[in-house]
């Protein structure tokens, strides 16, 4: 690393320095936030592409409109599975009750770690294959709208496909679940608890 | 040619909807417009008009045909084509580039057919109102554009007014210019002698040709899956041109020695299946036999080729043509994401105002035995889903 | 009839009409006939054609029909700009039983098609077949119109003649012979009023007669009187039967 | 002068352009020798146009479809020179009617009566 760069003692070293060096708080933060936030996108796109397709394939056949709304109600699903993932996992994050800035001796990093990055992680998962099953569950059900449209026979035969992509999204959730059960912030400092 | 480049790509599966999805489902929703099996099983058990029109009010052309008192194969087929336009006019306006641009090069086709024929009307001295009504409706541009077409006068410094002040003005502008150009380079003289005295037909066949590469060019630029199968469309359609233009040929003065390489070739569009080895023997063929030979290395082709030349009395090779073409634009149609089935759209309603046309024309004058020769769009019963 | 003097000299000169106007009847009868004859012939070939042309006019259309299913609408094309007639008809002459018939031939000016390009990209070939179907039906049509303009004129003369043969038979003849009638009649009447006088002379002279005999008888009778009387004893009332008025 | 007299031709758009494609059309400056009877086109410009053929000495035939020649009866009656001949001949939506045809009466009238 260069000091000449980076003489001051606040100045990271590089994006291992920052990794490294962020609070496990934060990585469960984001976990949250991408978790939540990569699902919405998800669900959005595939709404925006089942949407579209349906708008206008109604014009012509008015009839699948609402028929048709399970496609957004099963992309508007996976905004949910971010959504109680988020819930699940911002319940997981608890502050320490020790007061004063630094951490107590003692303290359990390994298990303050270990939730740090299995929540960041959790929220990863859910969040990546989230927009994964918004996508293709957008795409099924534009798809599915246009072909219901010719022929209602289809509907349900493309809503199985519907369903299949939708399903990618449980198993992210179902996995992220499992990722962040075992994470738990630790409140107060083990050796404390020994030594007392 | 100053193709126009797309300002953004087409998108692909994943965002083709965000710009194109509503007017790709619009078309889509169009689909149930085309006469089913039935309504053709309907329309030729007709003994008289009325009968069809009445079979025609189950069909998707009720409405127009309710507010028109169409009594005549001629009729039928303006209030078909007018419900055409008026459709492809409301898919128009709510598409974004570069759909839009996409579309409206579908509509150069017309443009240049109704140019056309307001220069010859010109030549002919004819009344510009009874020019305009006979043109066709998908390619109109602007009414006083058009008015002006006829009214130069007809010299050569009227031709040169006429393509600097108008024609310029126009989209298919480009490709008169560079026709013009390719014929003043191999001809002394102005454009006064190439369009007065070179045949319309040929003019309007160069002028197709630029517009076809002109679309291939665009279509390539799209990319993607419009590529792919619009350009595809377009190269079975250049050959489809090309082989046809030579097949015609024989027999008038094209076929000339001195008229192959000048003339003949020049119509050849620039690319396709066939460009450029096949091309290259087709420009020198003289008759039935050596197209035959000619196009014998490429085998959709041959076997288009074996229907005209076993020579099925009732199967021609423009209906092998038209069948293919069905086949492929209905494939093109069924597949999403992509440009394609707006041309593919145009092109099978054309088909099905043609097989309107055809049935009632059978029904008219009594030819029962030939009413079913017509190519149906998506039949269940099409040859090639079988 | 009435300005006709009844002579022999005009029985004479009418009897002479008479057997011209009949011959020229026979004659003018003879040419009808022949005209009538060729008249349904004419008119047989003009109903055979006719019904032929109109198979080969609804072919004809139909193969504009198919010409444009496969080529699109190109009609408003062919009546686009200046053209120079290909074909154009000859007119002859045909002479039937006197009557001159004008009859048409196609011509071909040699003159290159119009709009030979037409249907390049496609359907050229049905819009050849729609040339020669239509070639084929103005030939027939070309046939057709000699046929017509003959039994047209065909039928003038016909009834020309007609009008003549009966002019003859019912005017001319009747009104000949009914002259000759009137001078027979009135040249009877003459011989009628004749033969009256004669009798009333005769009775008249008998009268004297008797009463001369009377007056004889009263004489001796003289020699040869006996002859007179024979002879007017011959103009019996009896014998004149066959004249009948 | 050419040799050769003209076939006009009166009808619906169809028959002139069969007939044109034949080879029987002719336009010059002074006027064409064919009329495309439309829907929209006036009874009066059809009778104008059959009067100047019929007195044009450059035509020798004249076509006309039978329901156009139906609606200008009148004229037709009236016209008995034997040339330029008129011929009623079929369209395309009006199969051919012996019954309307004039000559077709006189013919049927002859080989009915005489047989």
């Amino acid at each position: 690393m260069s000091s000449a760069q980076c003489a001051s003692e606040y100045c990271n070293q590089g994006w291992s320095e920052v990794l490294t060096h962020m609070s496990p708080y934060g990585y469960a933060s984001f976990g949250v936030a991408f978790g939540l936030g990569l699902s919405v996108i998800g669900a959005a796109w595939g709404i925006w592409l089942t949407g579209s397709s349906l708008v206008g394939a109604a014009i012509k056949a008015p009839r699948i409109r609402s028929k048709n709304l399970i496609s957004v109600i099963f992309c508007e699903a996976t905004a949910i599975y971010g959504v109680i993932m988020a819930i699940i996992l911002t319940n997981k994050i608890k502050a320490p009750e020790t007061s004063g800035y630094y951490l107590e001796d003692g303290w359990d990093y390994n298990g303050y770690y270990y939730a740090g990055y299995g929540m960041f992680s959790a929220g990863l998962s859910v969040g990546l294959t989230n927009i994964a099953s918004g996508i293709s569950v957008g795409i099924a059900g534009s798809s599915c709208a246009i072909a219901d449209a010719q022929d209602s026979s289809l509907f349900v035969k493309i809503l199985i496909v519907e369903i299949f992509a939708s399903a990618l999204g449980i198993f992210g959730i179902i996995v992220g679940i499992i990722q962040s059960n075992a994470c738990e912030f630790p409140t107060f400092a083990i050796s404390n608890n020994y030594n007392n | 040619m100053a193709t126009p480049h797309p300002t953004r790509g087409t998108g692909d599966l994943t965002t083709f909807n965000i710009q194109h999805g509503f007017a790709e489902a619009l078309l889509r929703g169009m689909r149930s417009s085309f006469l089913k099996d039935a309504d053709y099983h309907h329309l030729t058990q007709c003994e008289t008009l009325d009968d069809v029109k009445l079979n025609l009010t189950e069909t998707d052309y009720a409405d127009v045909l309710a507010d028109s008192n169409a009594m005549s194969p001629a009729a039928f087929q303006k209030v078909a084509v007018e419900k055409l336009v008026c459709e492809f006019q409301y898919l128009r306006t709510q598409t974004v580039e570069p759909l839009s641009t996409f579309m409206d090069f579908i509509t150069f086709e017309y443009m240049i057919e109704n140019v056309m024929l307001l220069l010859k009307g010109a030549l002919g001295g004819r009344d510009i109102n009874e020019l305009l009504e006979q043109c066709h409706p998908l390619g109109m541009f602007k009414e006083s554009t058009m008015r002006s077409i006829p009214t130069f006068e007809n010299s050569a410094r009227g031709y040169q007014d006429l393509y600097q002040t108008v024609l310029v003005d126009t989209p298919v502008g480009p490709y008169f210019a560079q026709f013009l150009m390719e014929s003043a380079s191999s001809r002394s003289g102005g454009s006064y002698n190439v369009l007065a005295e070179v045949e319309i037909e040929i003019i309007k066949s160069s002028l197709i040709k630029y517009w076809l590469e002109d679309f291939y060019n665009f279509t390539m630029k799209l990319g993607g899956h419009t590529a792919e199968i619009m350009g595809e469309l377009l190269r079975v359609r250049a050959d489809s041109n090309a082989i046809n233009i030579t097949l015609n040929s024989f027999g008038t003065a094209l076929n000339e020695p001195a008229m192959r390489t000048s003339d003949r070739k020049r119509l050849y569009p620039g690319f396709g299946h066939l460009y450029p080895a096949g091309i290259a023997n087709l420009s020198d063929v003289t008759d039935e036999e050596e197209l035959g030979r000619a196009l014998e290395p490429f085998p959709q082709y041959a076997a288009v080729w074996n229907i005209h030349a076993s020579g099925h009395g009732d199967k021609t090779i423009d209906d092998a043509f038209y069948e293919r073409d069905v086949q492929m634009l209905e494939l093109a149609f069924e597949s999403q994401f992509h440009f394609a089935s707006f041309y593919a759209y145009v092109k099978l309603k054309e088909q099905e105002i043609r097989n309107l046309v055809w049935v009632s024309e059978c029904i008219l004058q009594q030819q029962k035995d030939e009413i079913q020769n017509f190519v149906q769009v998506f039949s269940q019963n099409a040859p090639w889903r079988k | 009839m009435a300005e006709v003097p009844p002579t022999r000299m005009n029985q004479q000169v009418f009897k002479l009409k008479l057997k011209a106007a009949q011959g020229g009847h026979r004659l003018l009868k003879k040419k009808a006939d022949a005209l009538k004859v060729k008249f349904r012939d004419y008119a047989k070939s003009i109903a055979e054609t006719k019904s032929g042309m109109a198979n080969d006019a609804s072919g004809a259309y139909f193969s504009l029909t198919q010409a444009e299913y496969a080529a699109g609408n190109f009609k408003q094309k062919v009546s686009e700009g200046s053209m120079t007639a290909r074909i154009r008809v000859g007119a002859g002459v045909d002479n039937v039983a006197g009557v001159k018939l004008p009859v048409f031939s196609k011509y071909e000016t040699g003159a290159s098609a119009d709009n030979q390009s037409l249907g390049l990209v496609g359907g050229g070939k049905k819009i050849v077949a729609v040339r020669e179907k239509f070639t084929n039906l103005l030939e027939m049509l070309i046939k057709l119109a000699s046929l017509q303009t003959s039994f047209q004129t065909l039928d003038e003369a016909m009834k020309v003649t007609n009008r003549r043969v009966n002019a003859l038979e019912n005017v001319t003849i009747p009104k000949i012979e009914d002259t000759l009638a009137y001078i027979g009649r009135e040249l009877d009447e003459l011989e009628r009023e004749d033969f009256t006088r004669l009798k009333l002379v005769q009775g008249k002279k008998e009268e004297e007669q008797k009463a001369e005999a009377k007056r004889k008888a009263l004489l001796p009778i003289a020699p040869g009187k006996e002859n007179e009387a024979d002879i007017t004893a011959e103009y019996d009332a009896g014998d004149d039967t066959d004249v009948v008025f | 002068m050419e040799v050769g007299k003209l076939v006009a031709v009166i009808g619906d758009e169809d028959t002139v352009t069969g007939f044109l494609l034949a080879g029987v059309g002719h336009r010059t400056a002074q006027g064409s020798n064919f009329l495309v009877v439309k829907g929209d086109t006036k009874l009066q410009q059809v009778e104008e146009a059959f009067k100047a053929f019929t007195t044009r000495d450059d035509v020798g035939i004249i076509l006309i479809n039978q329901h156009v020649a139906n609606d200008i009866r009148h004229v037709l009656k009236d016209y008995n020179a034997t040339i330029p001949t008129v011929l009623e001949i079929p369209s395309k939506e009006h199969p051919y009617d012996p019954e309307q045809d004039y000559i077709m009466q006189r013919v049927n009238m002859f080989l009915g009566g005489g047989t």
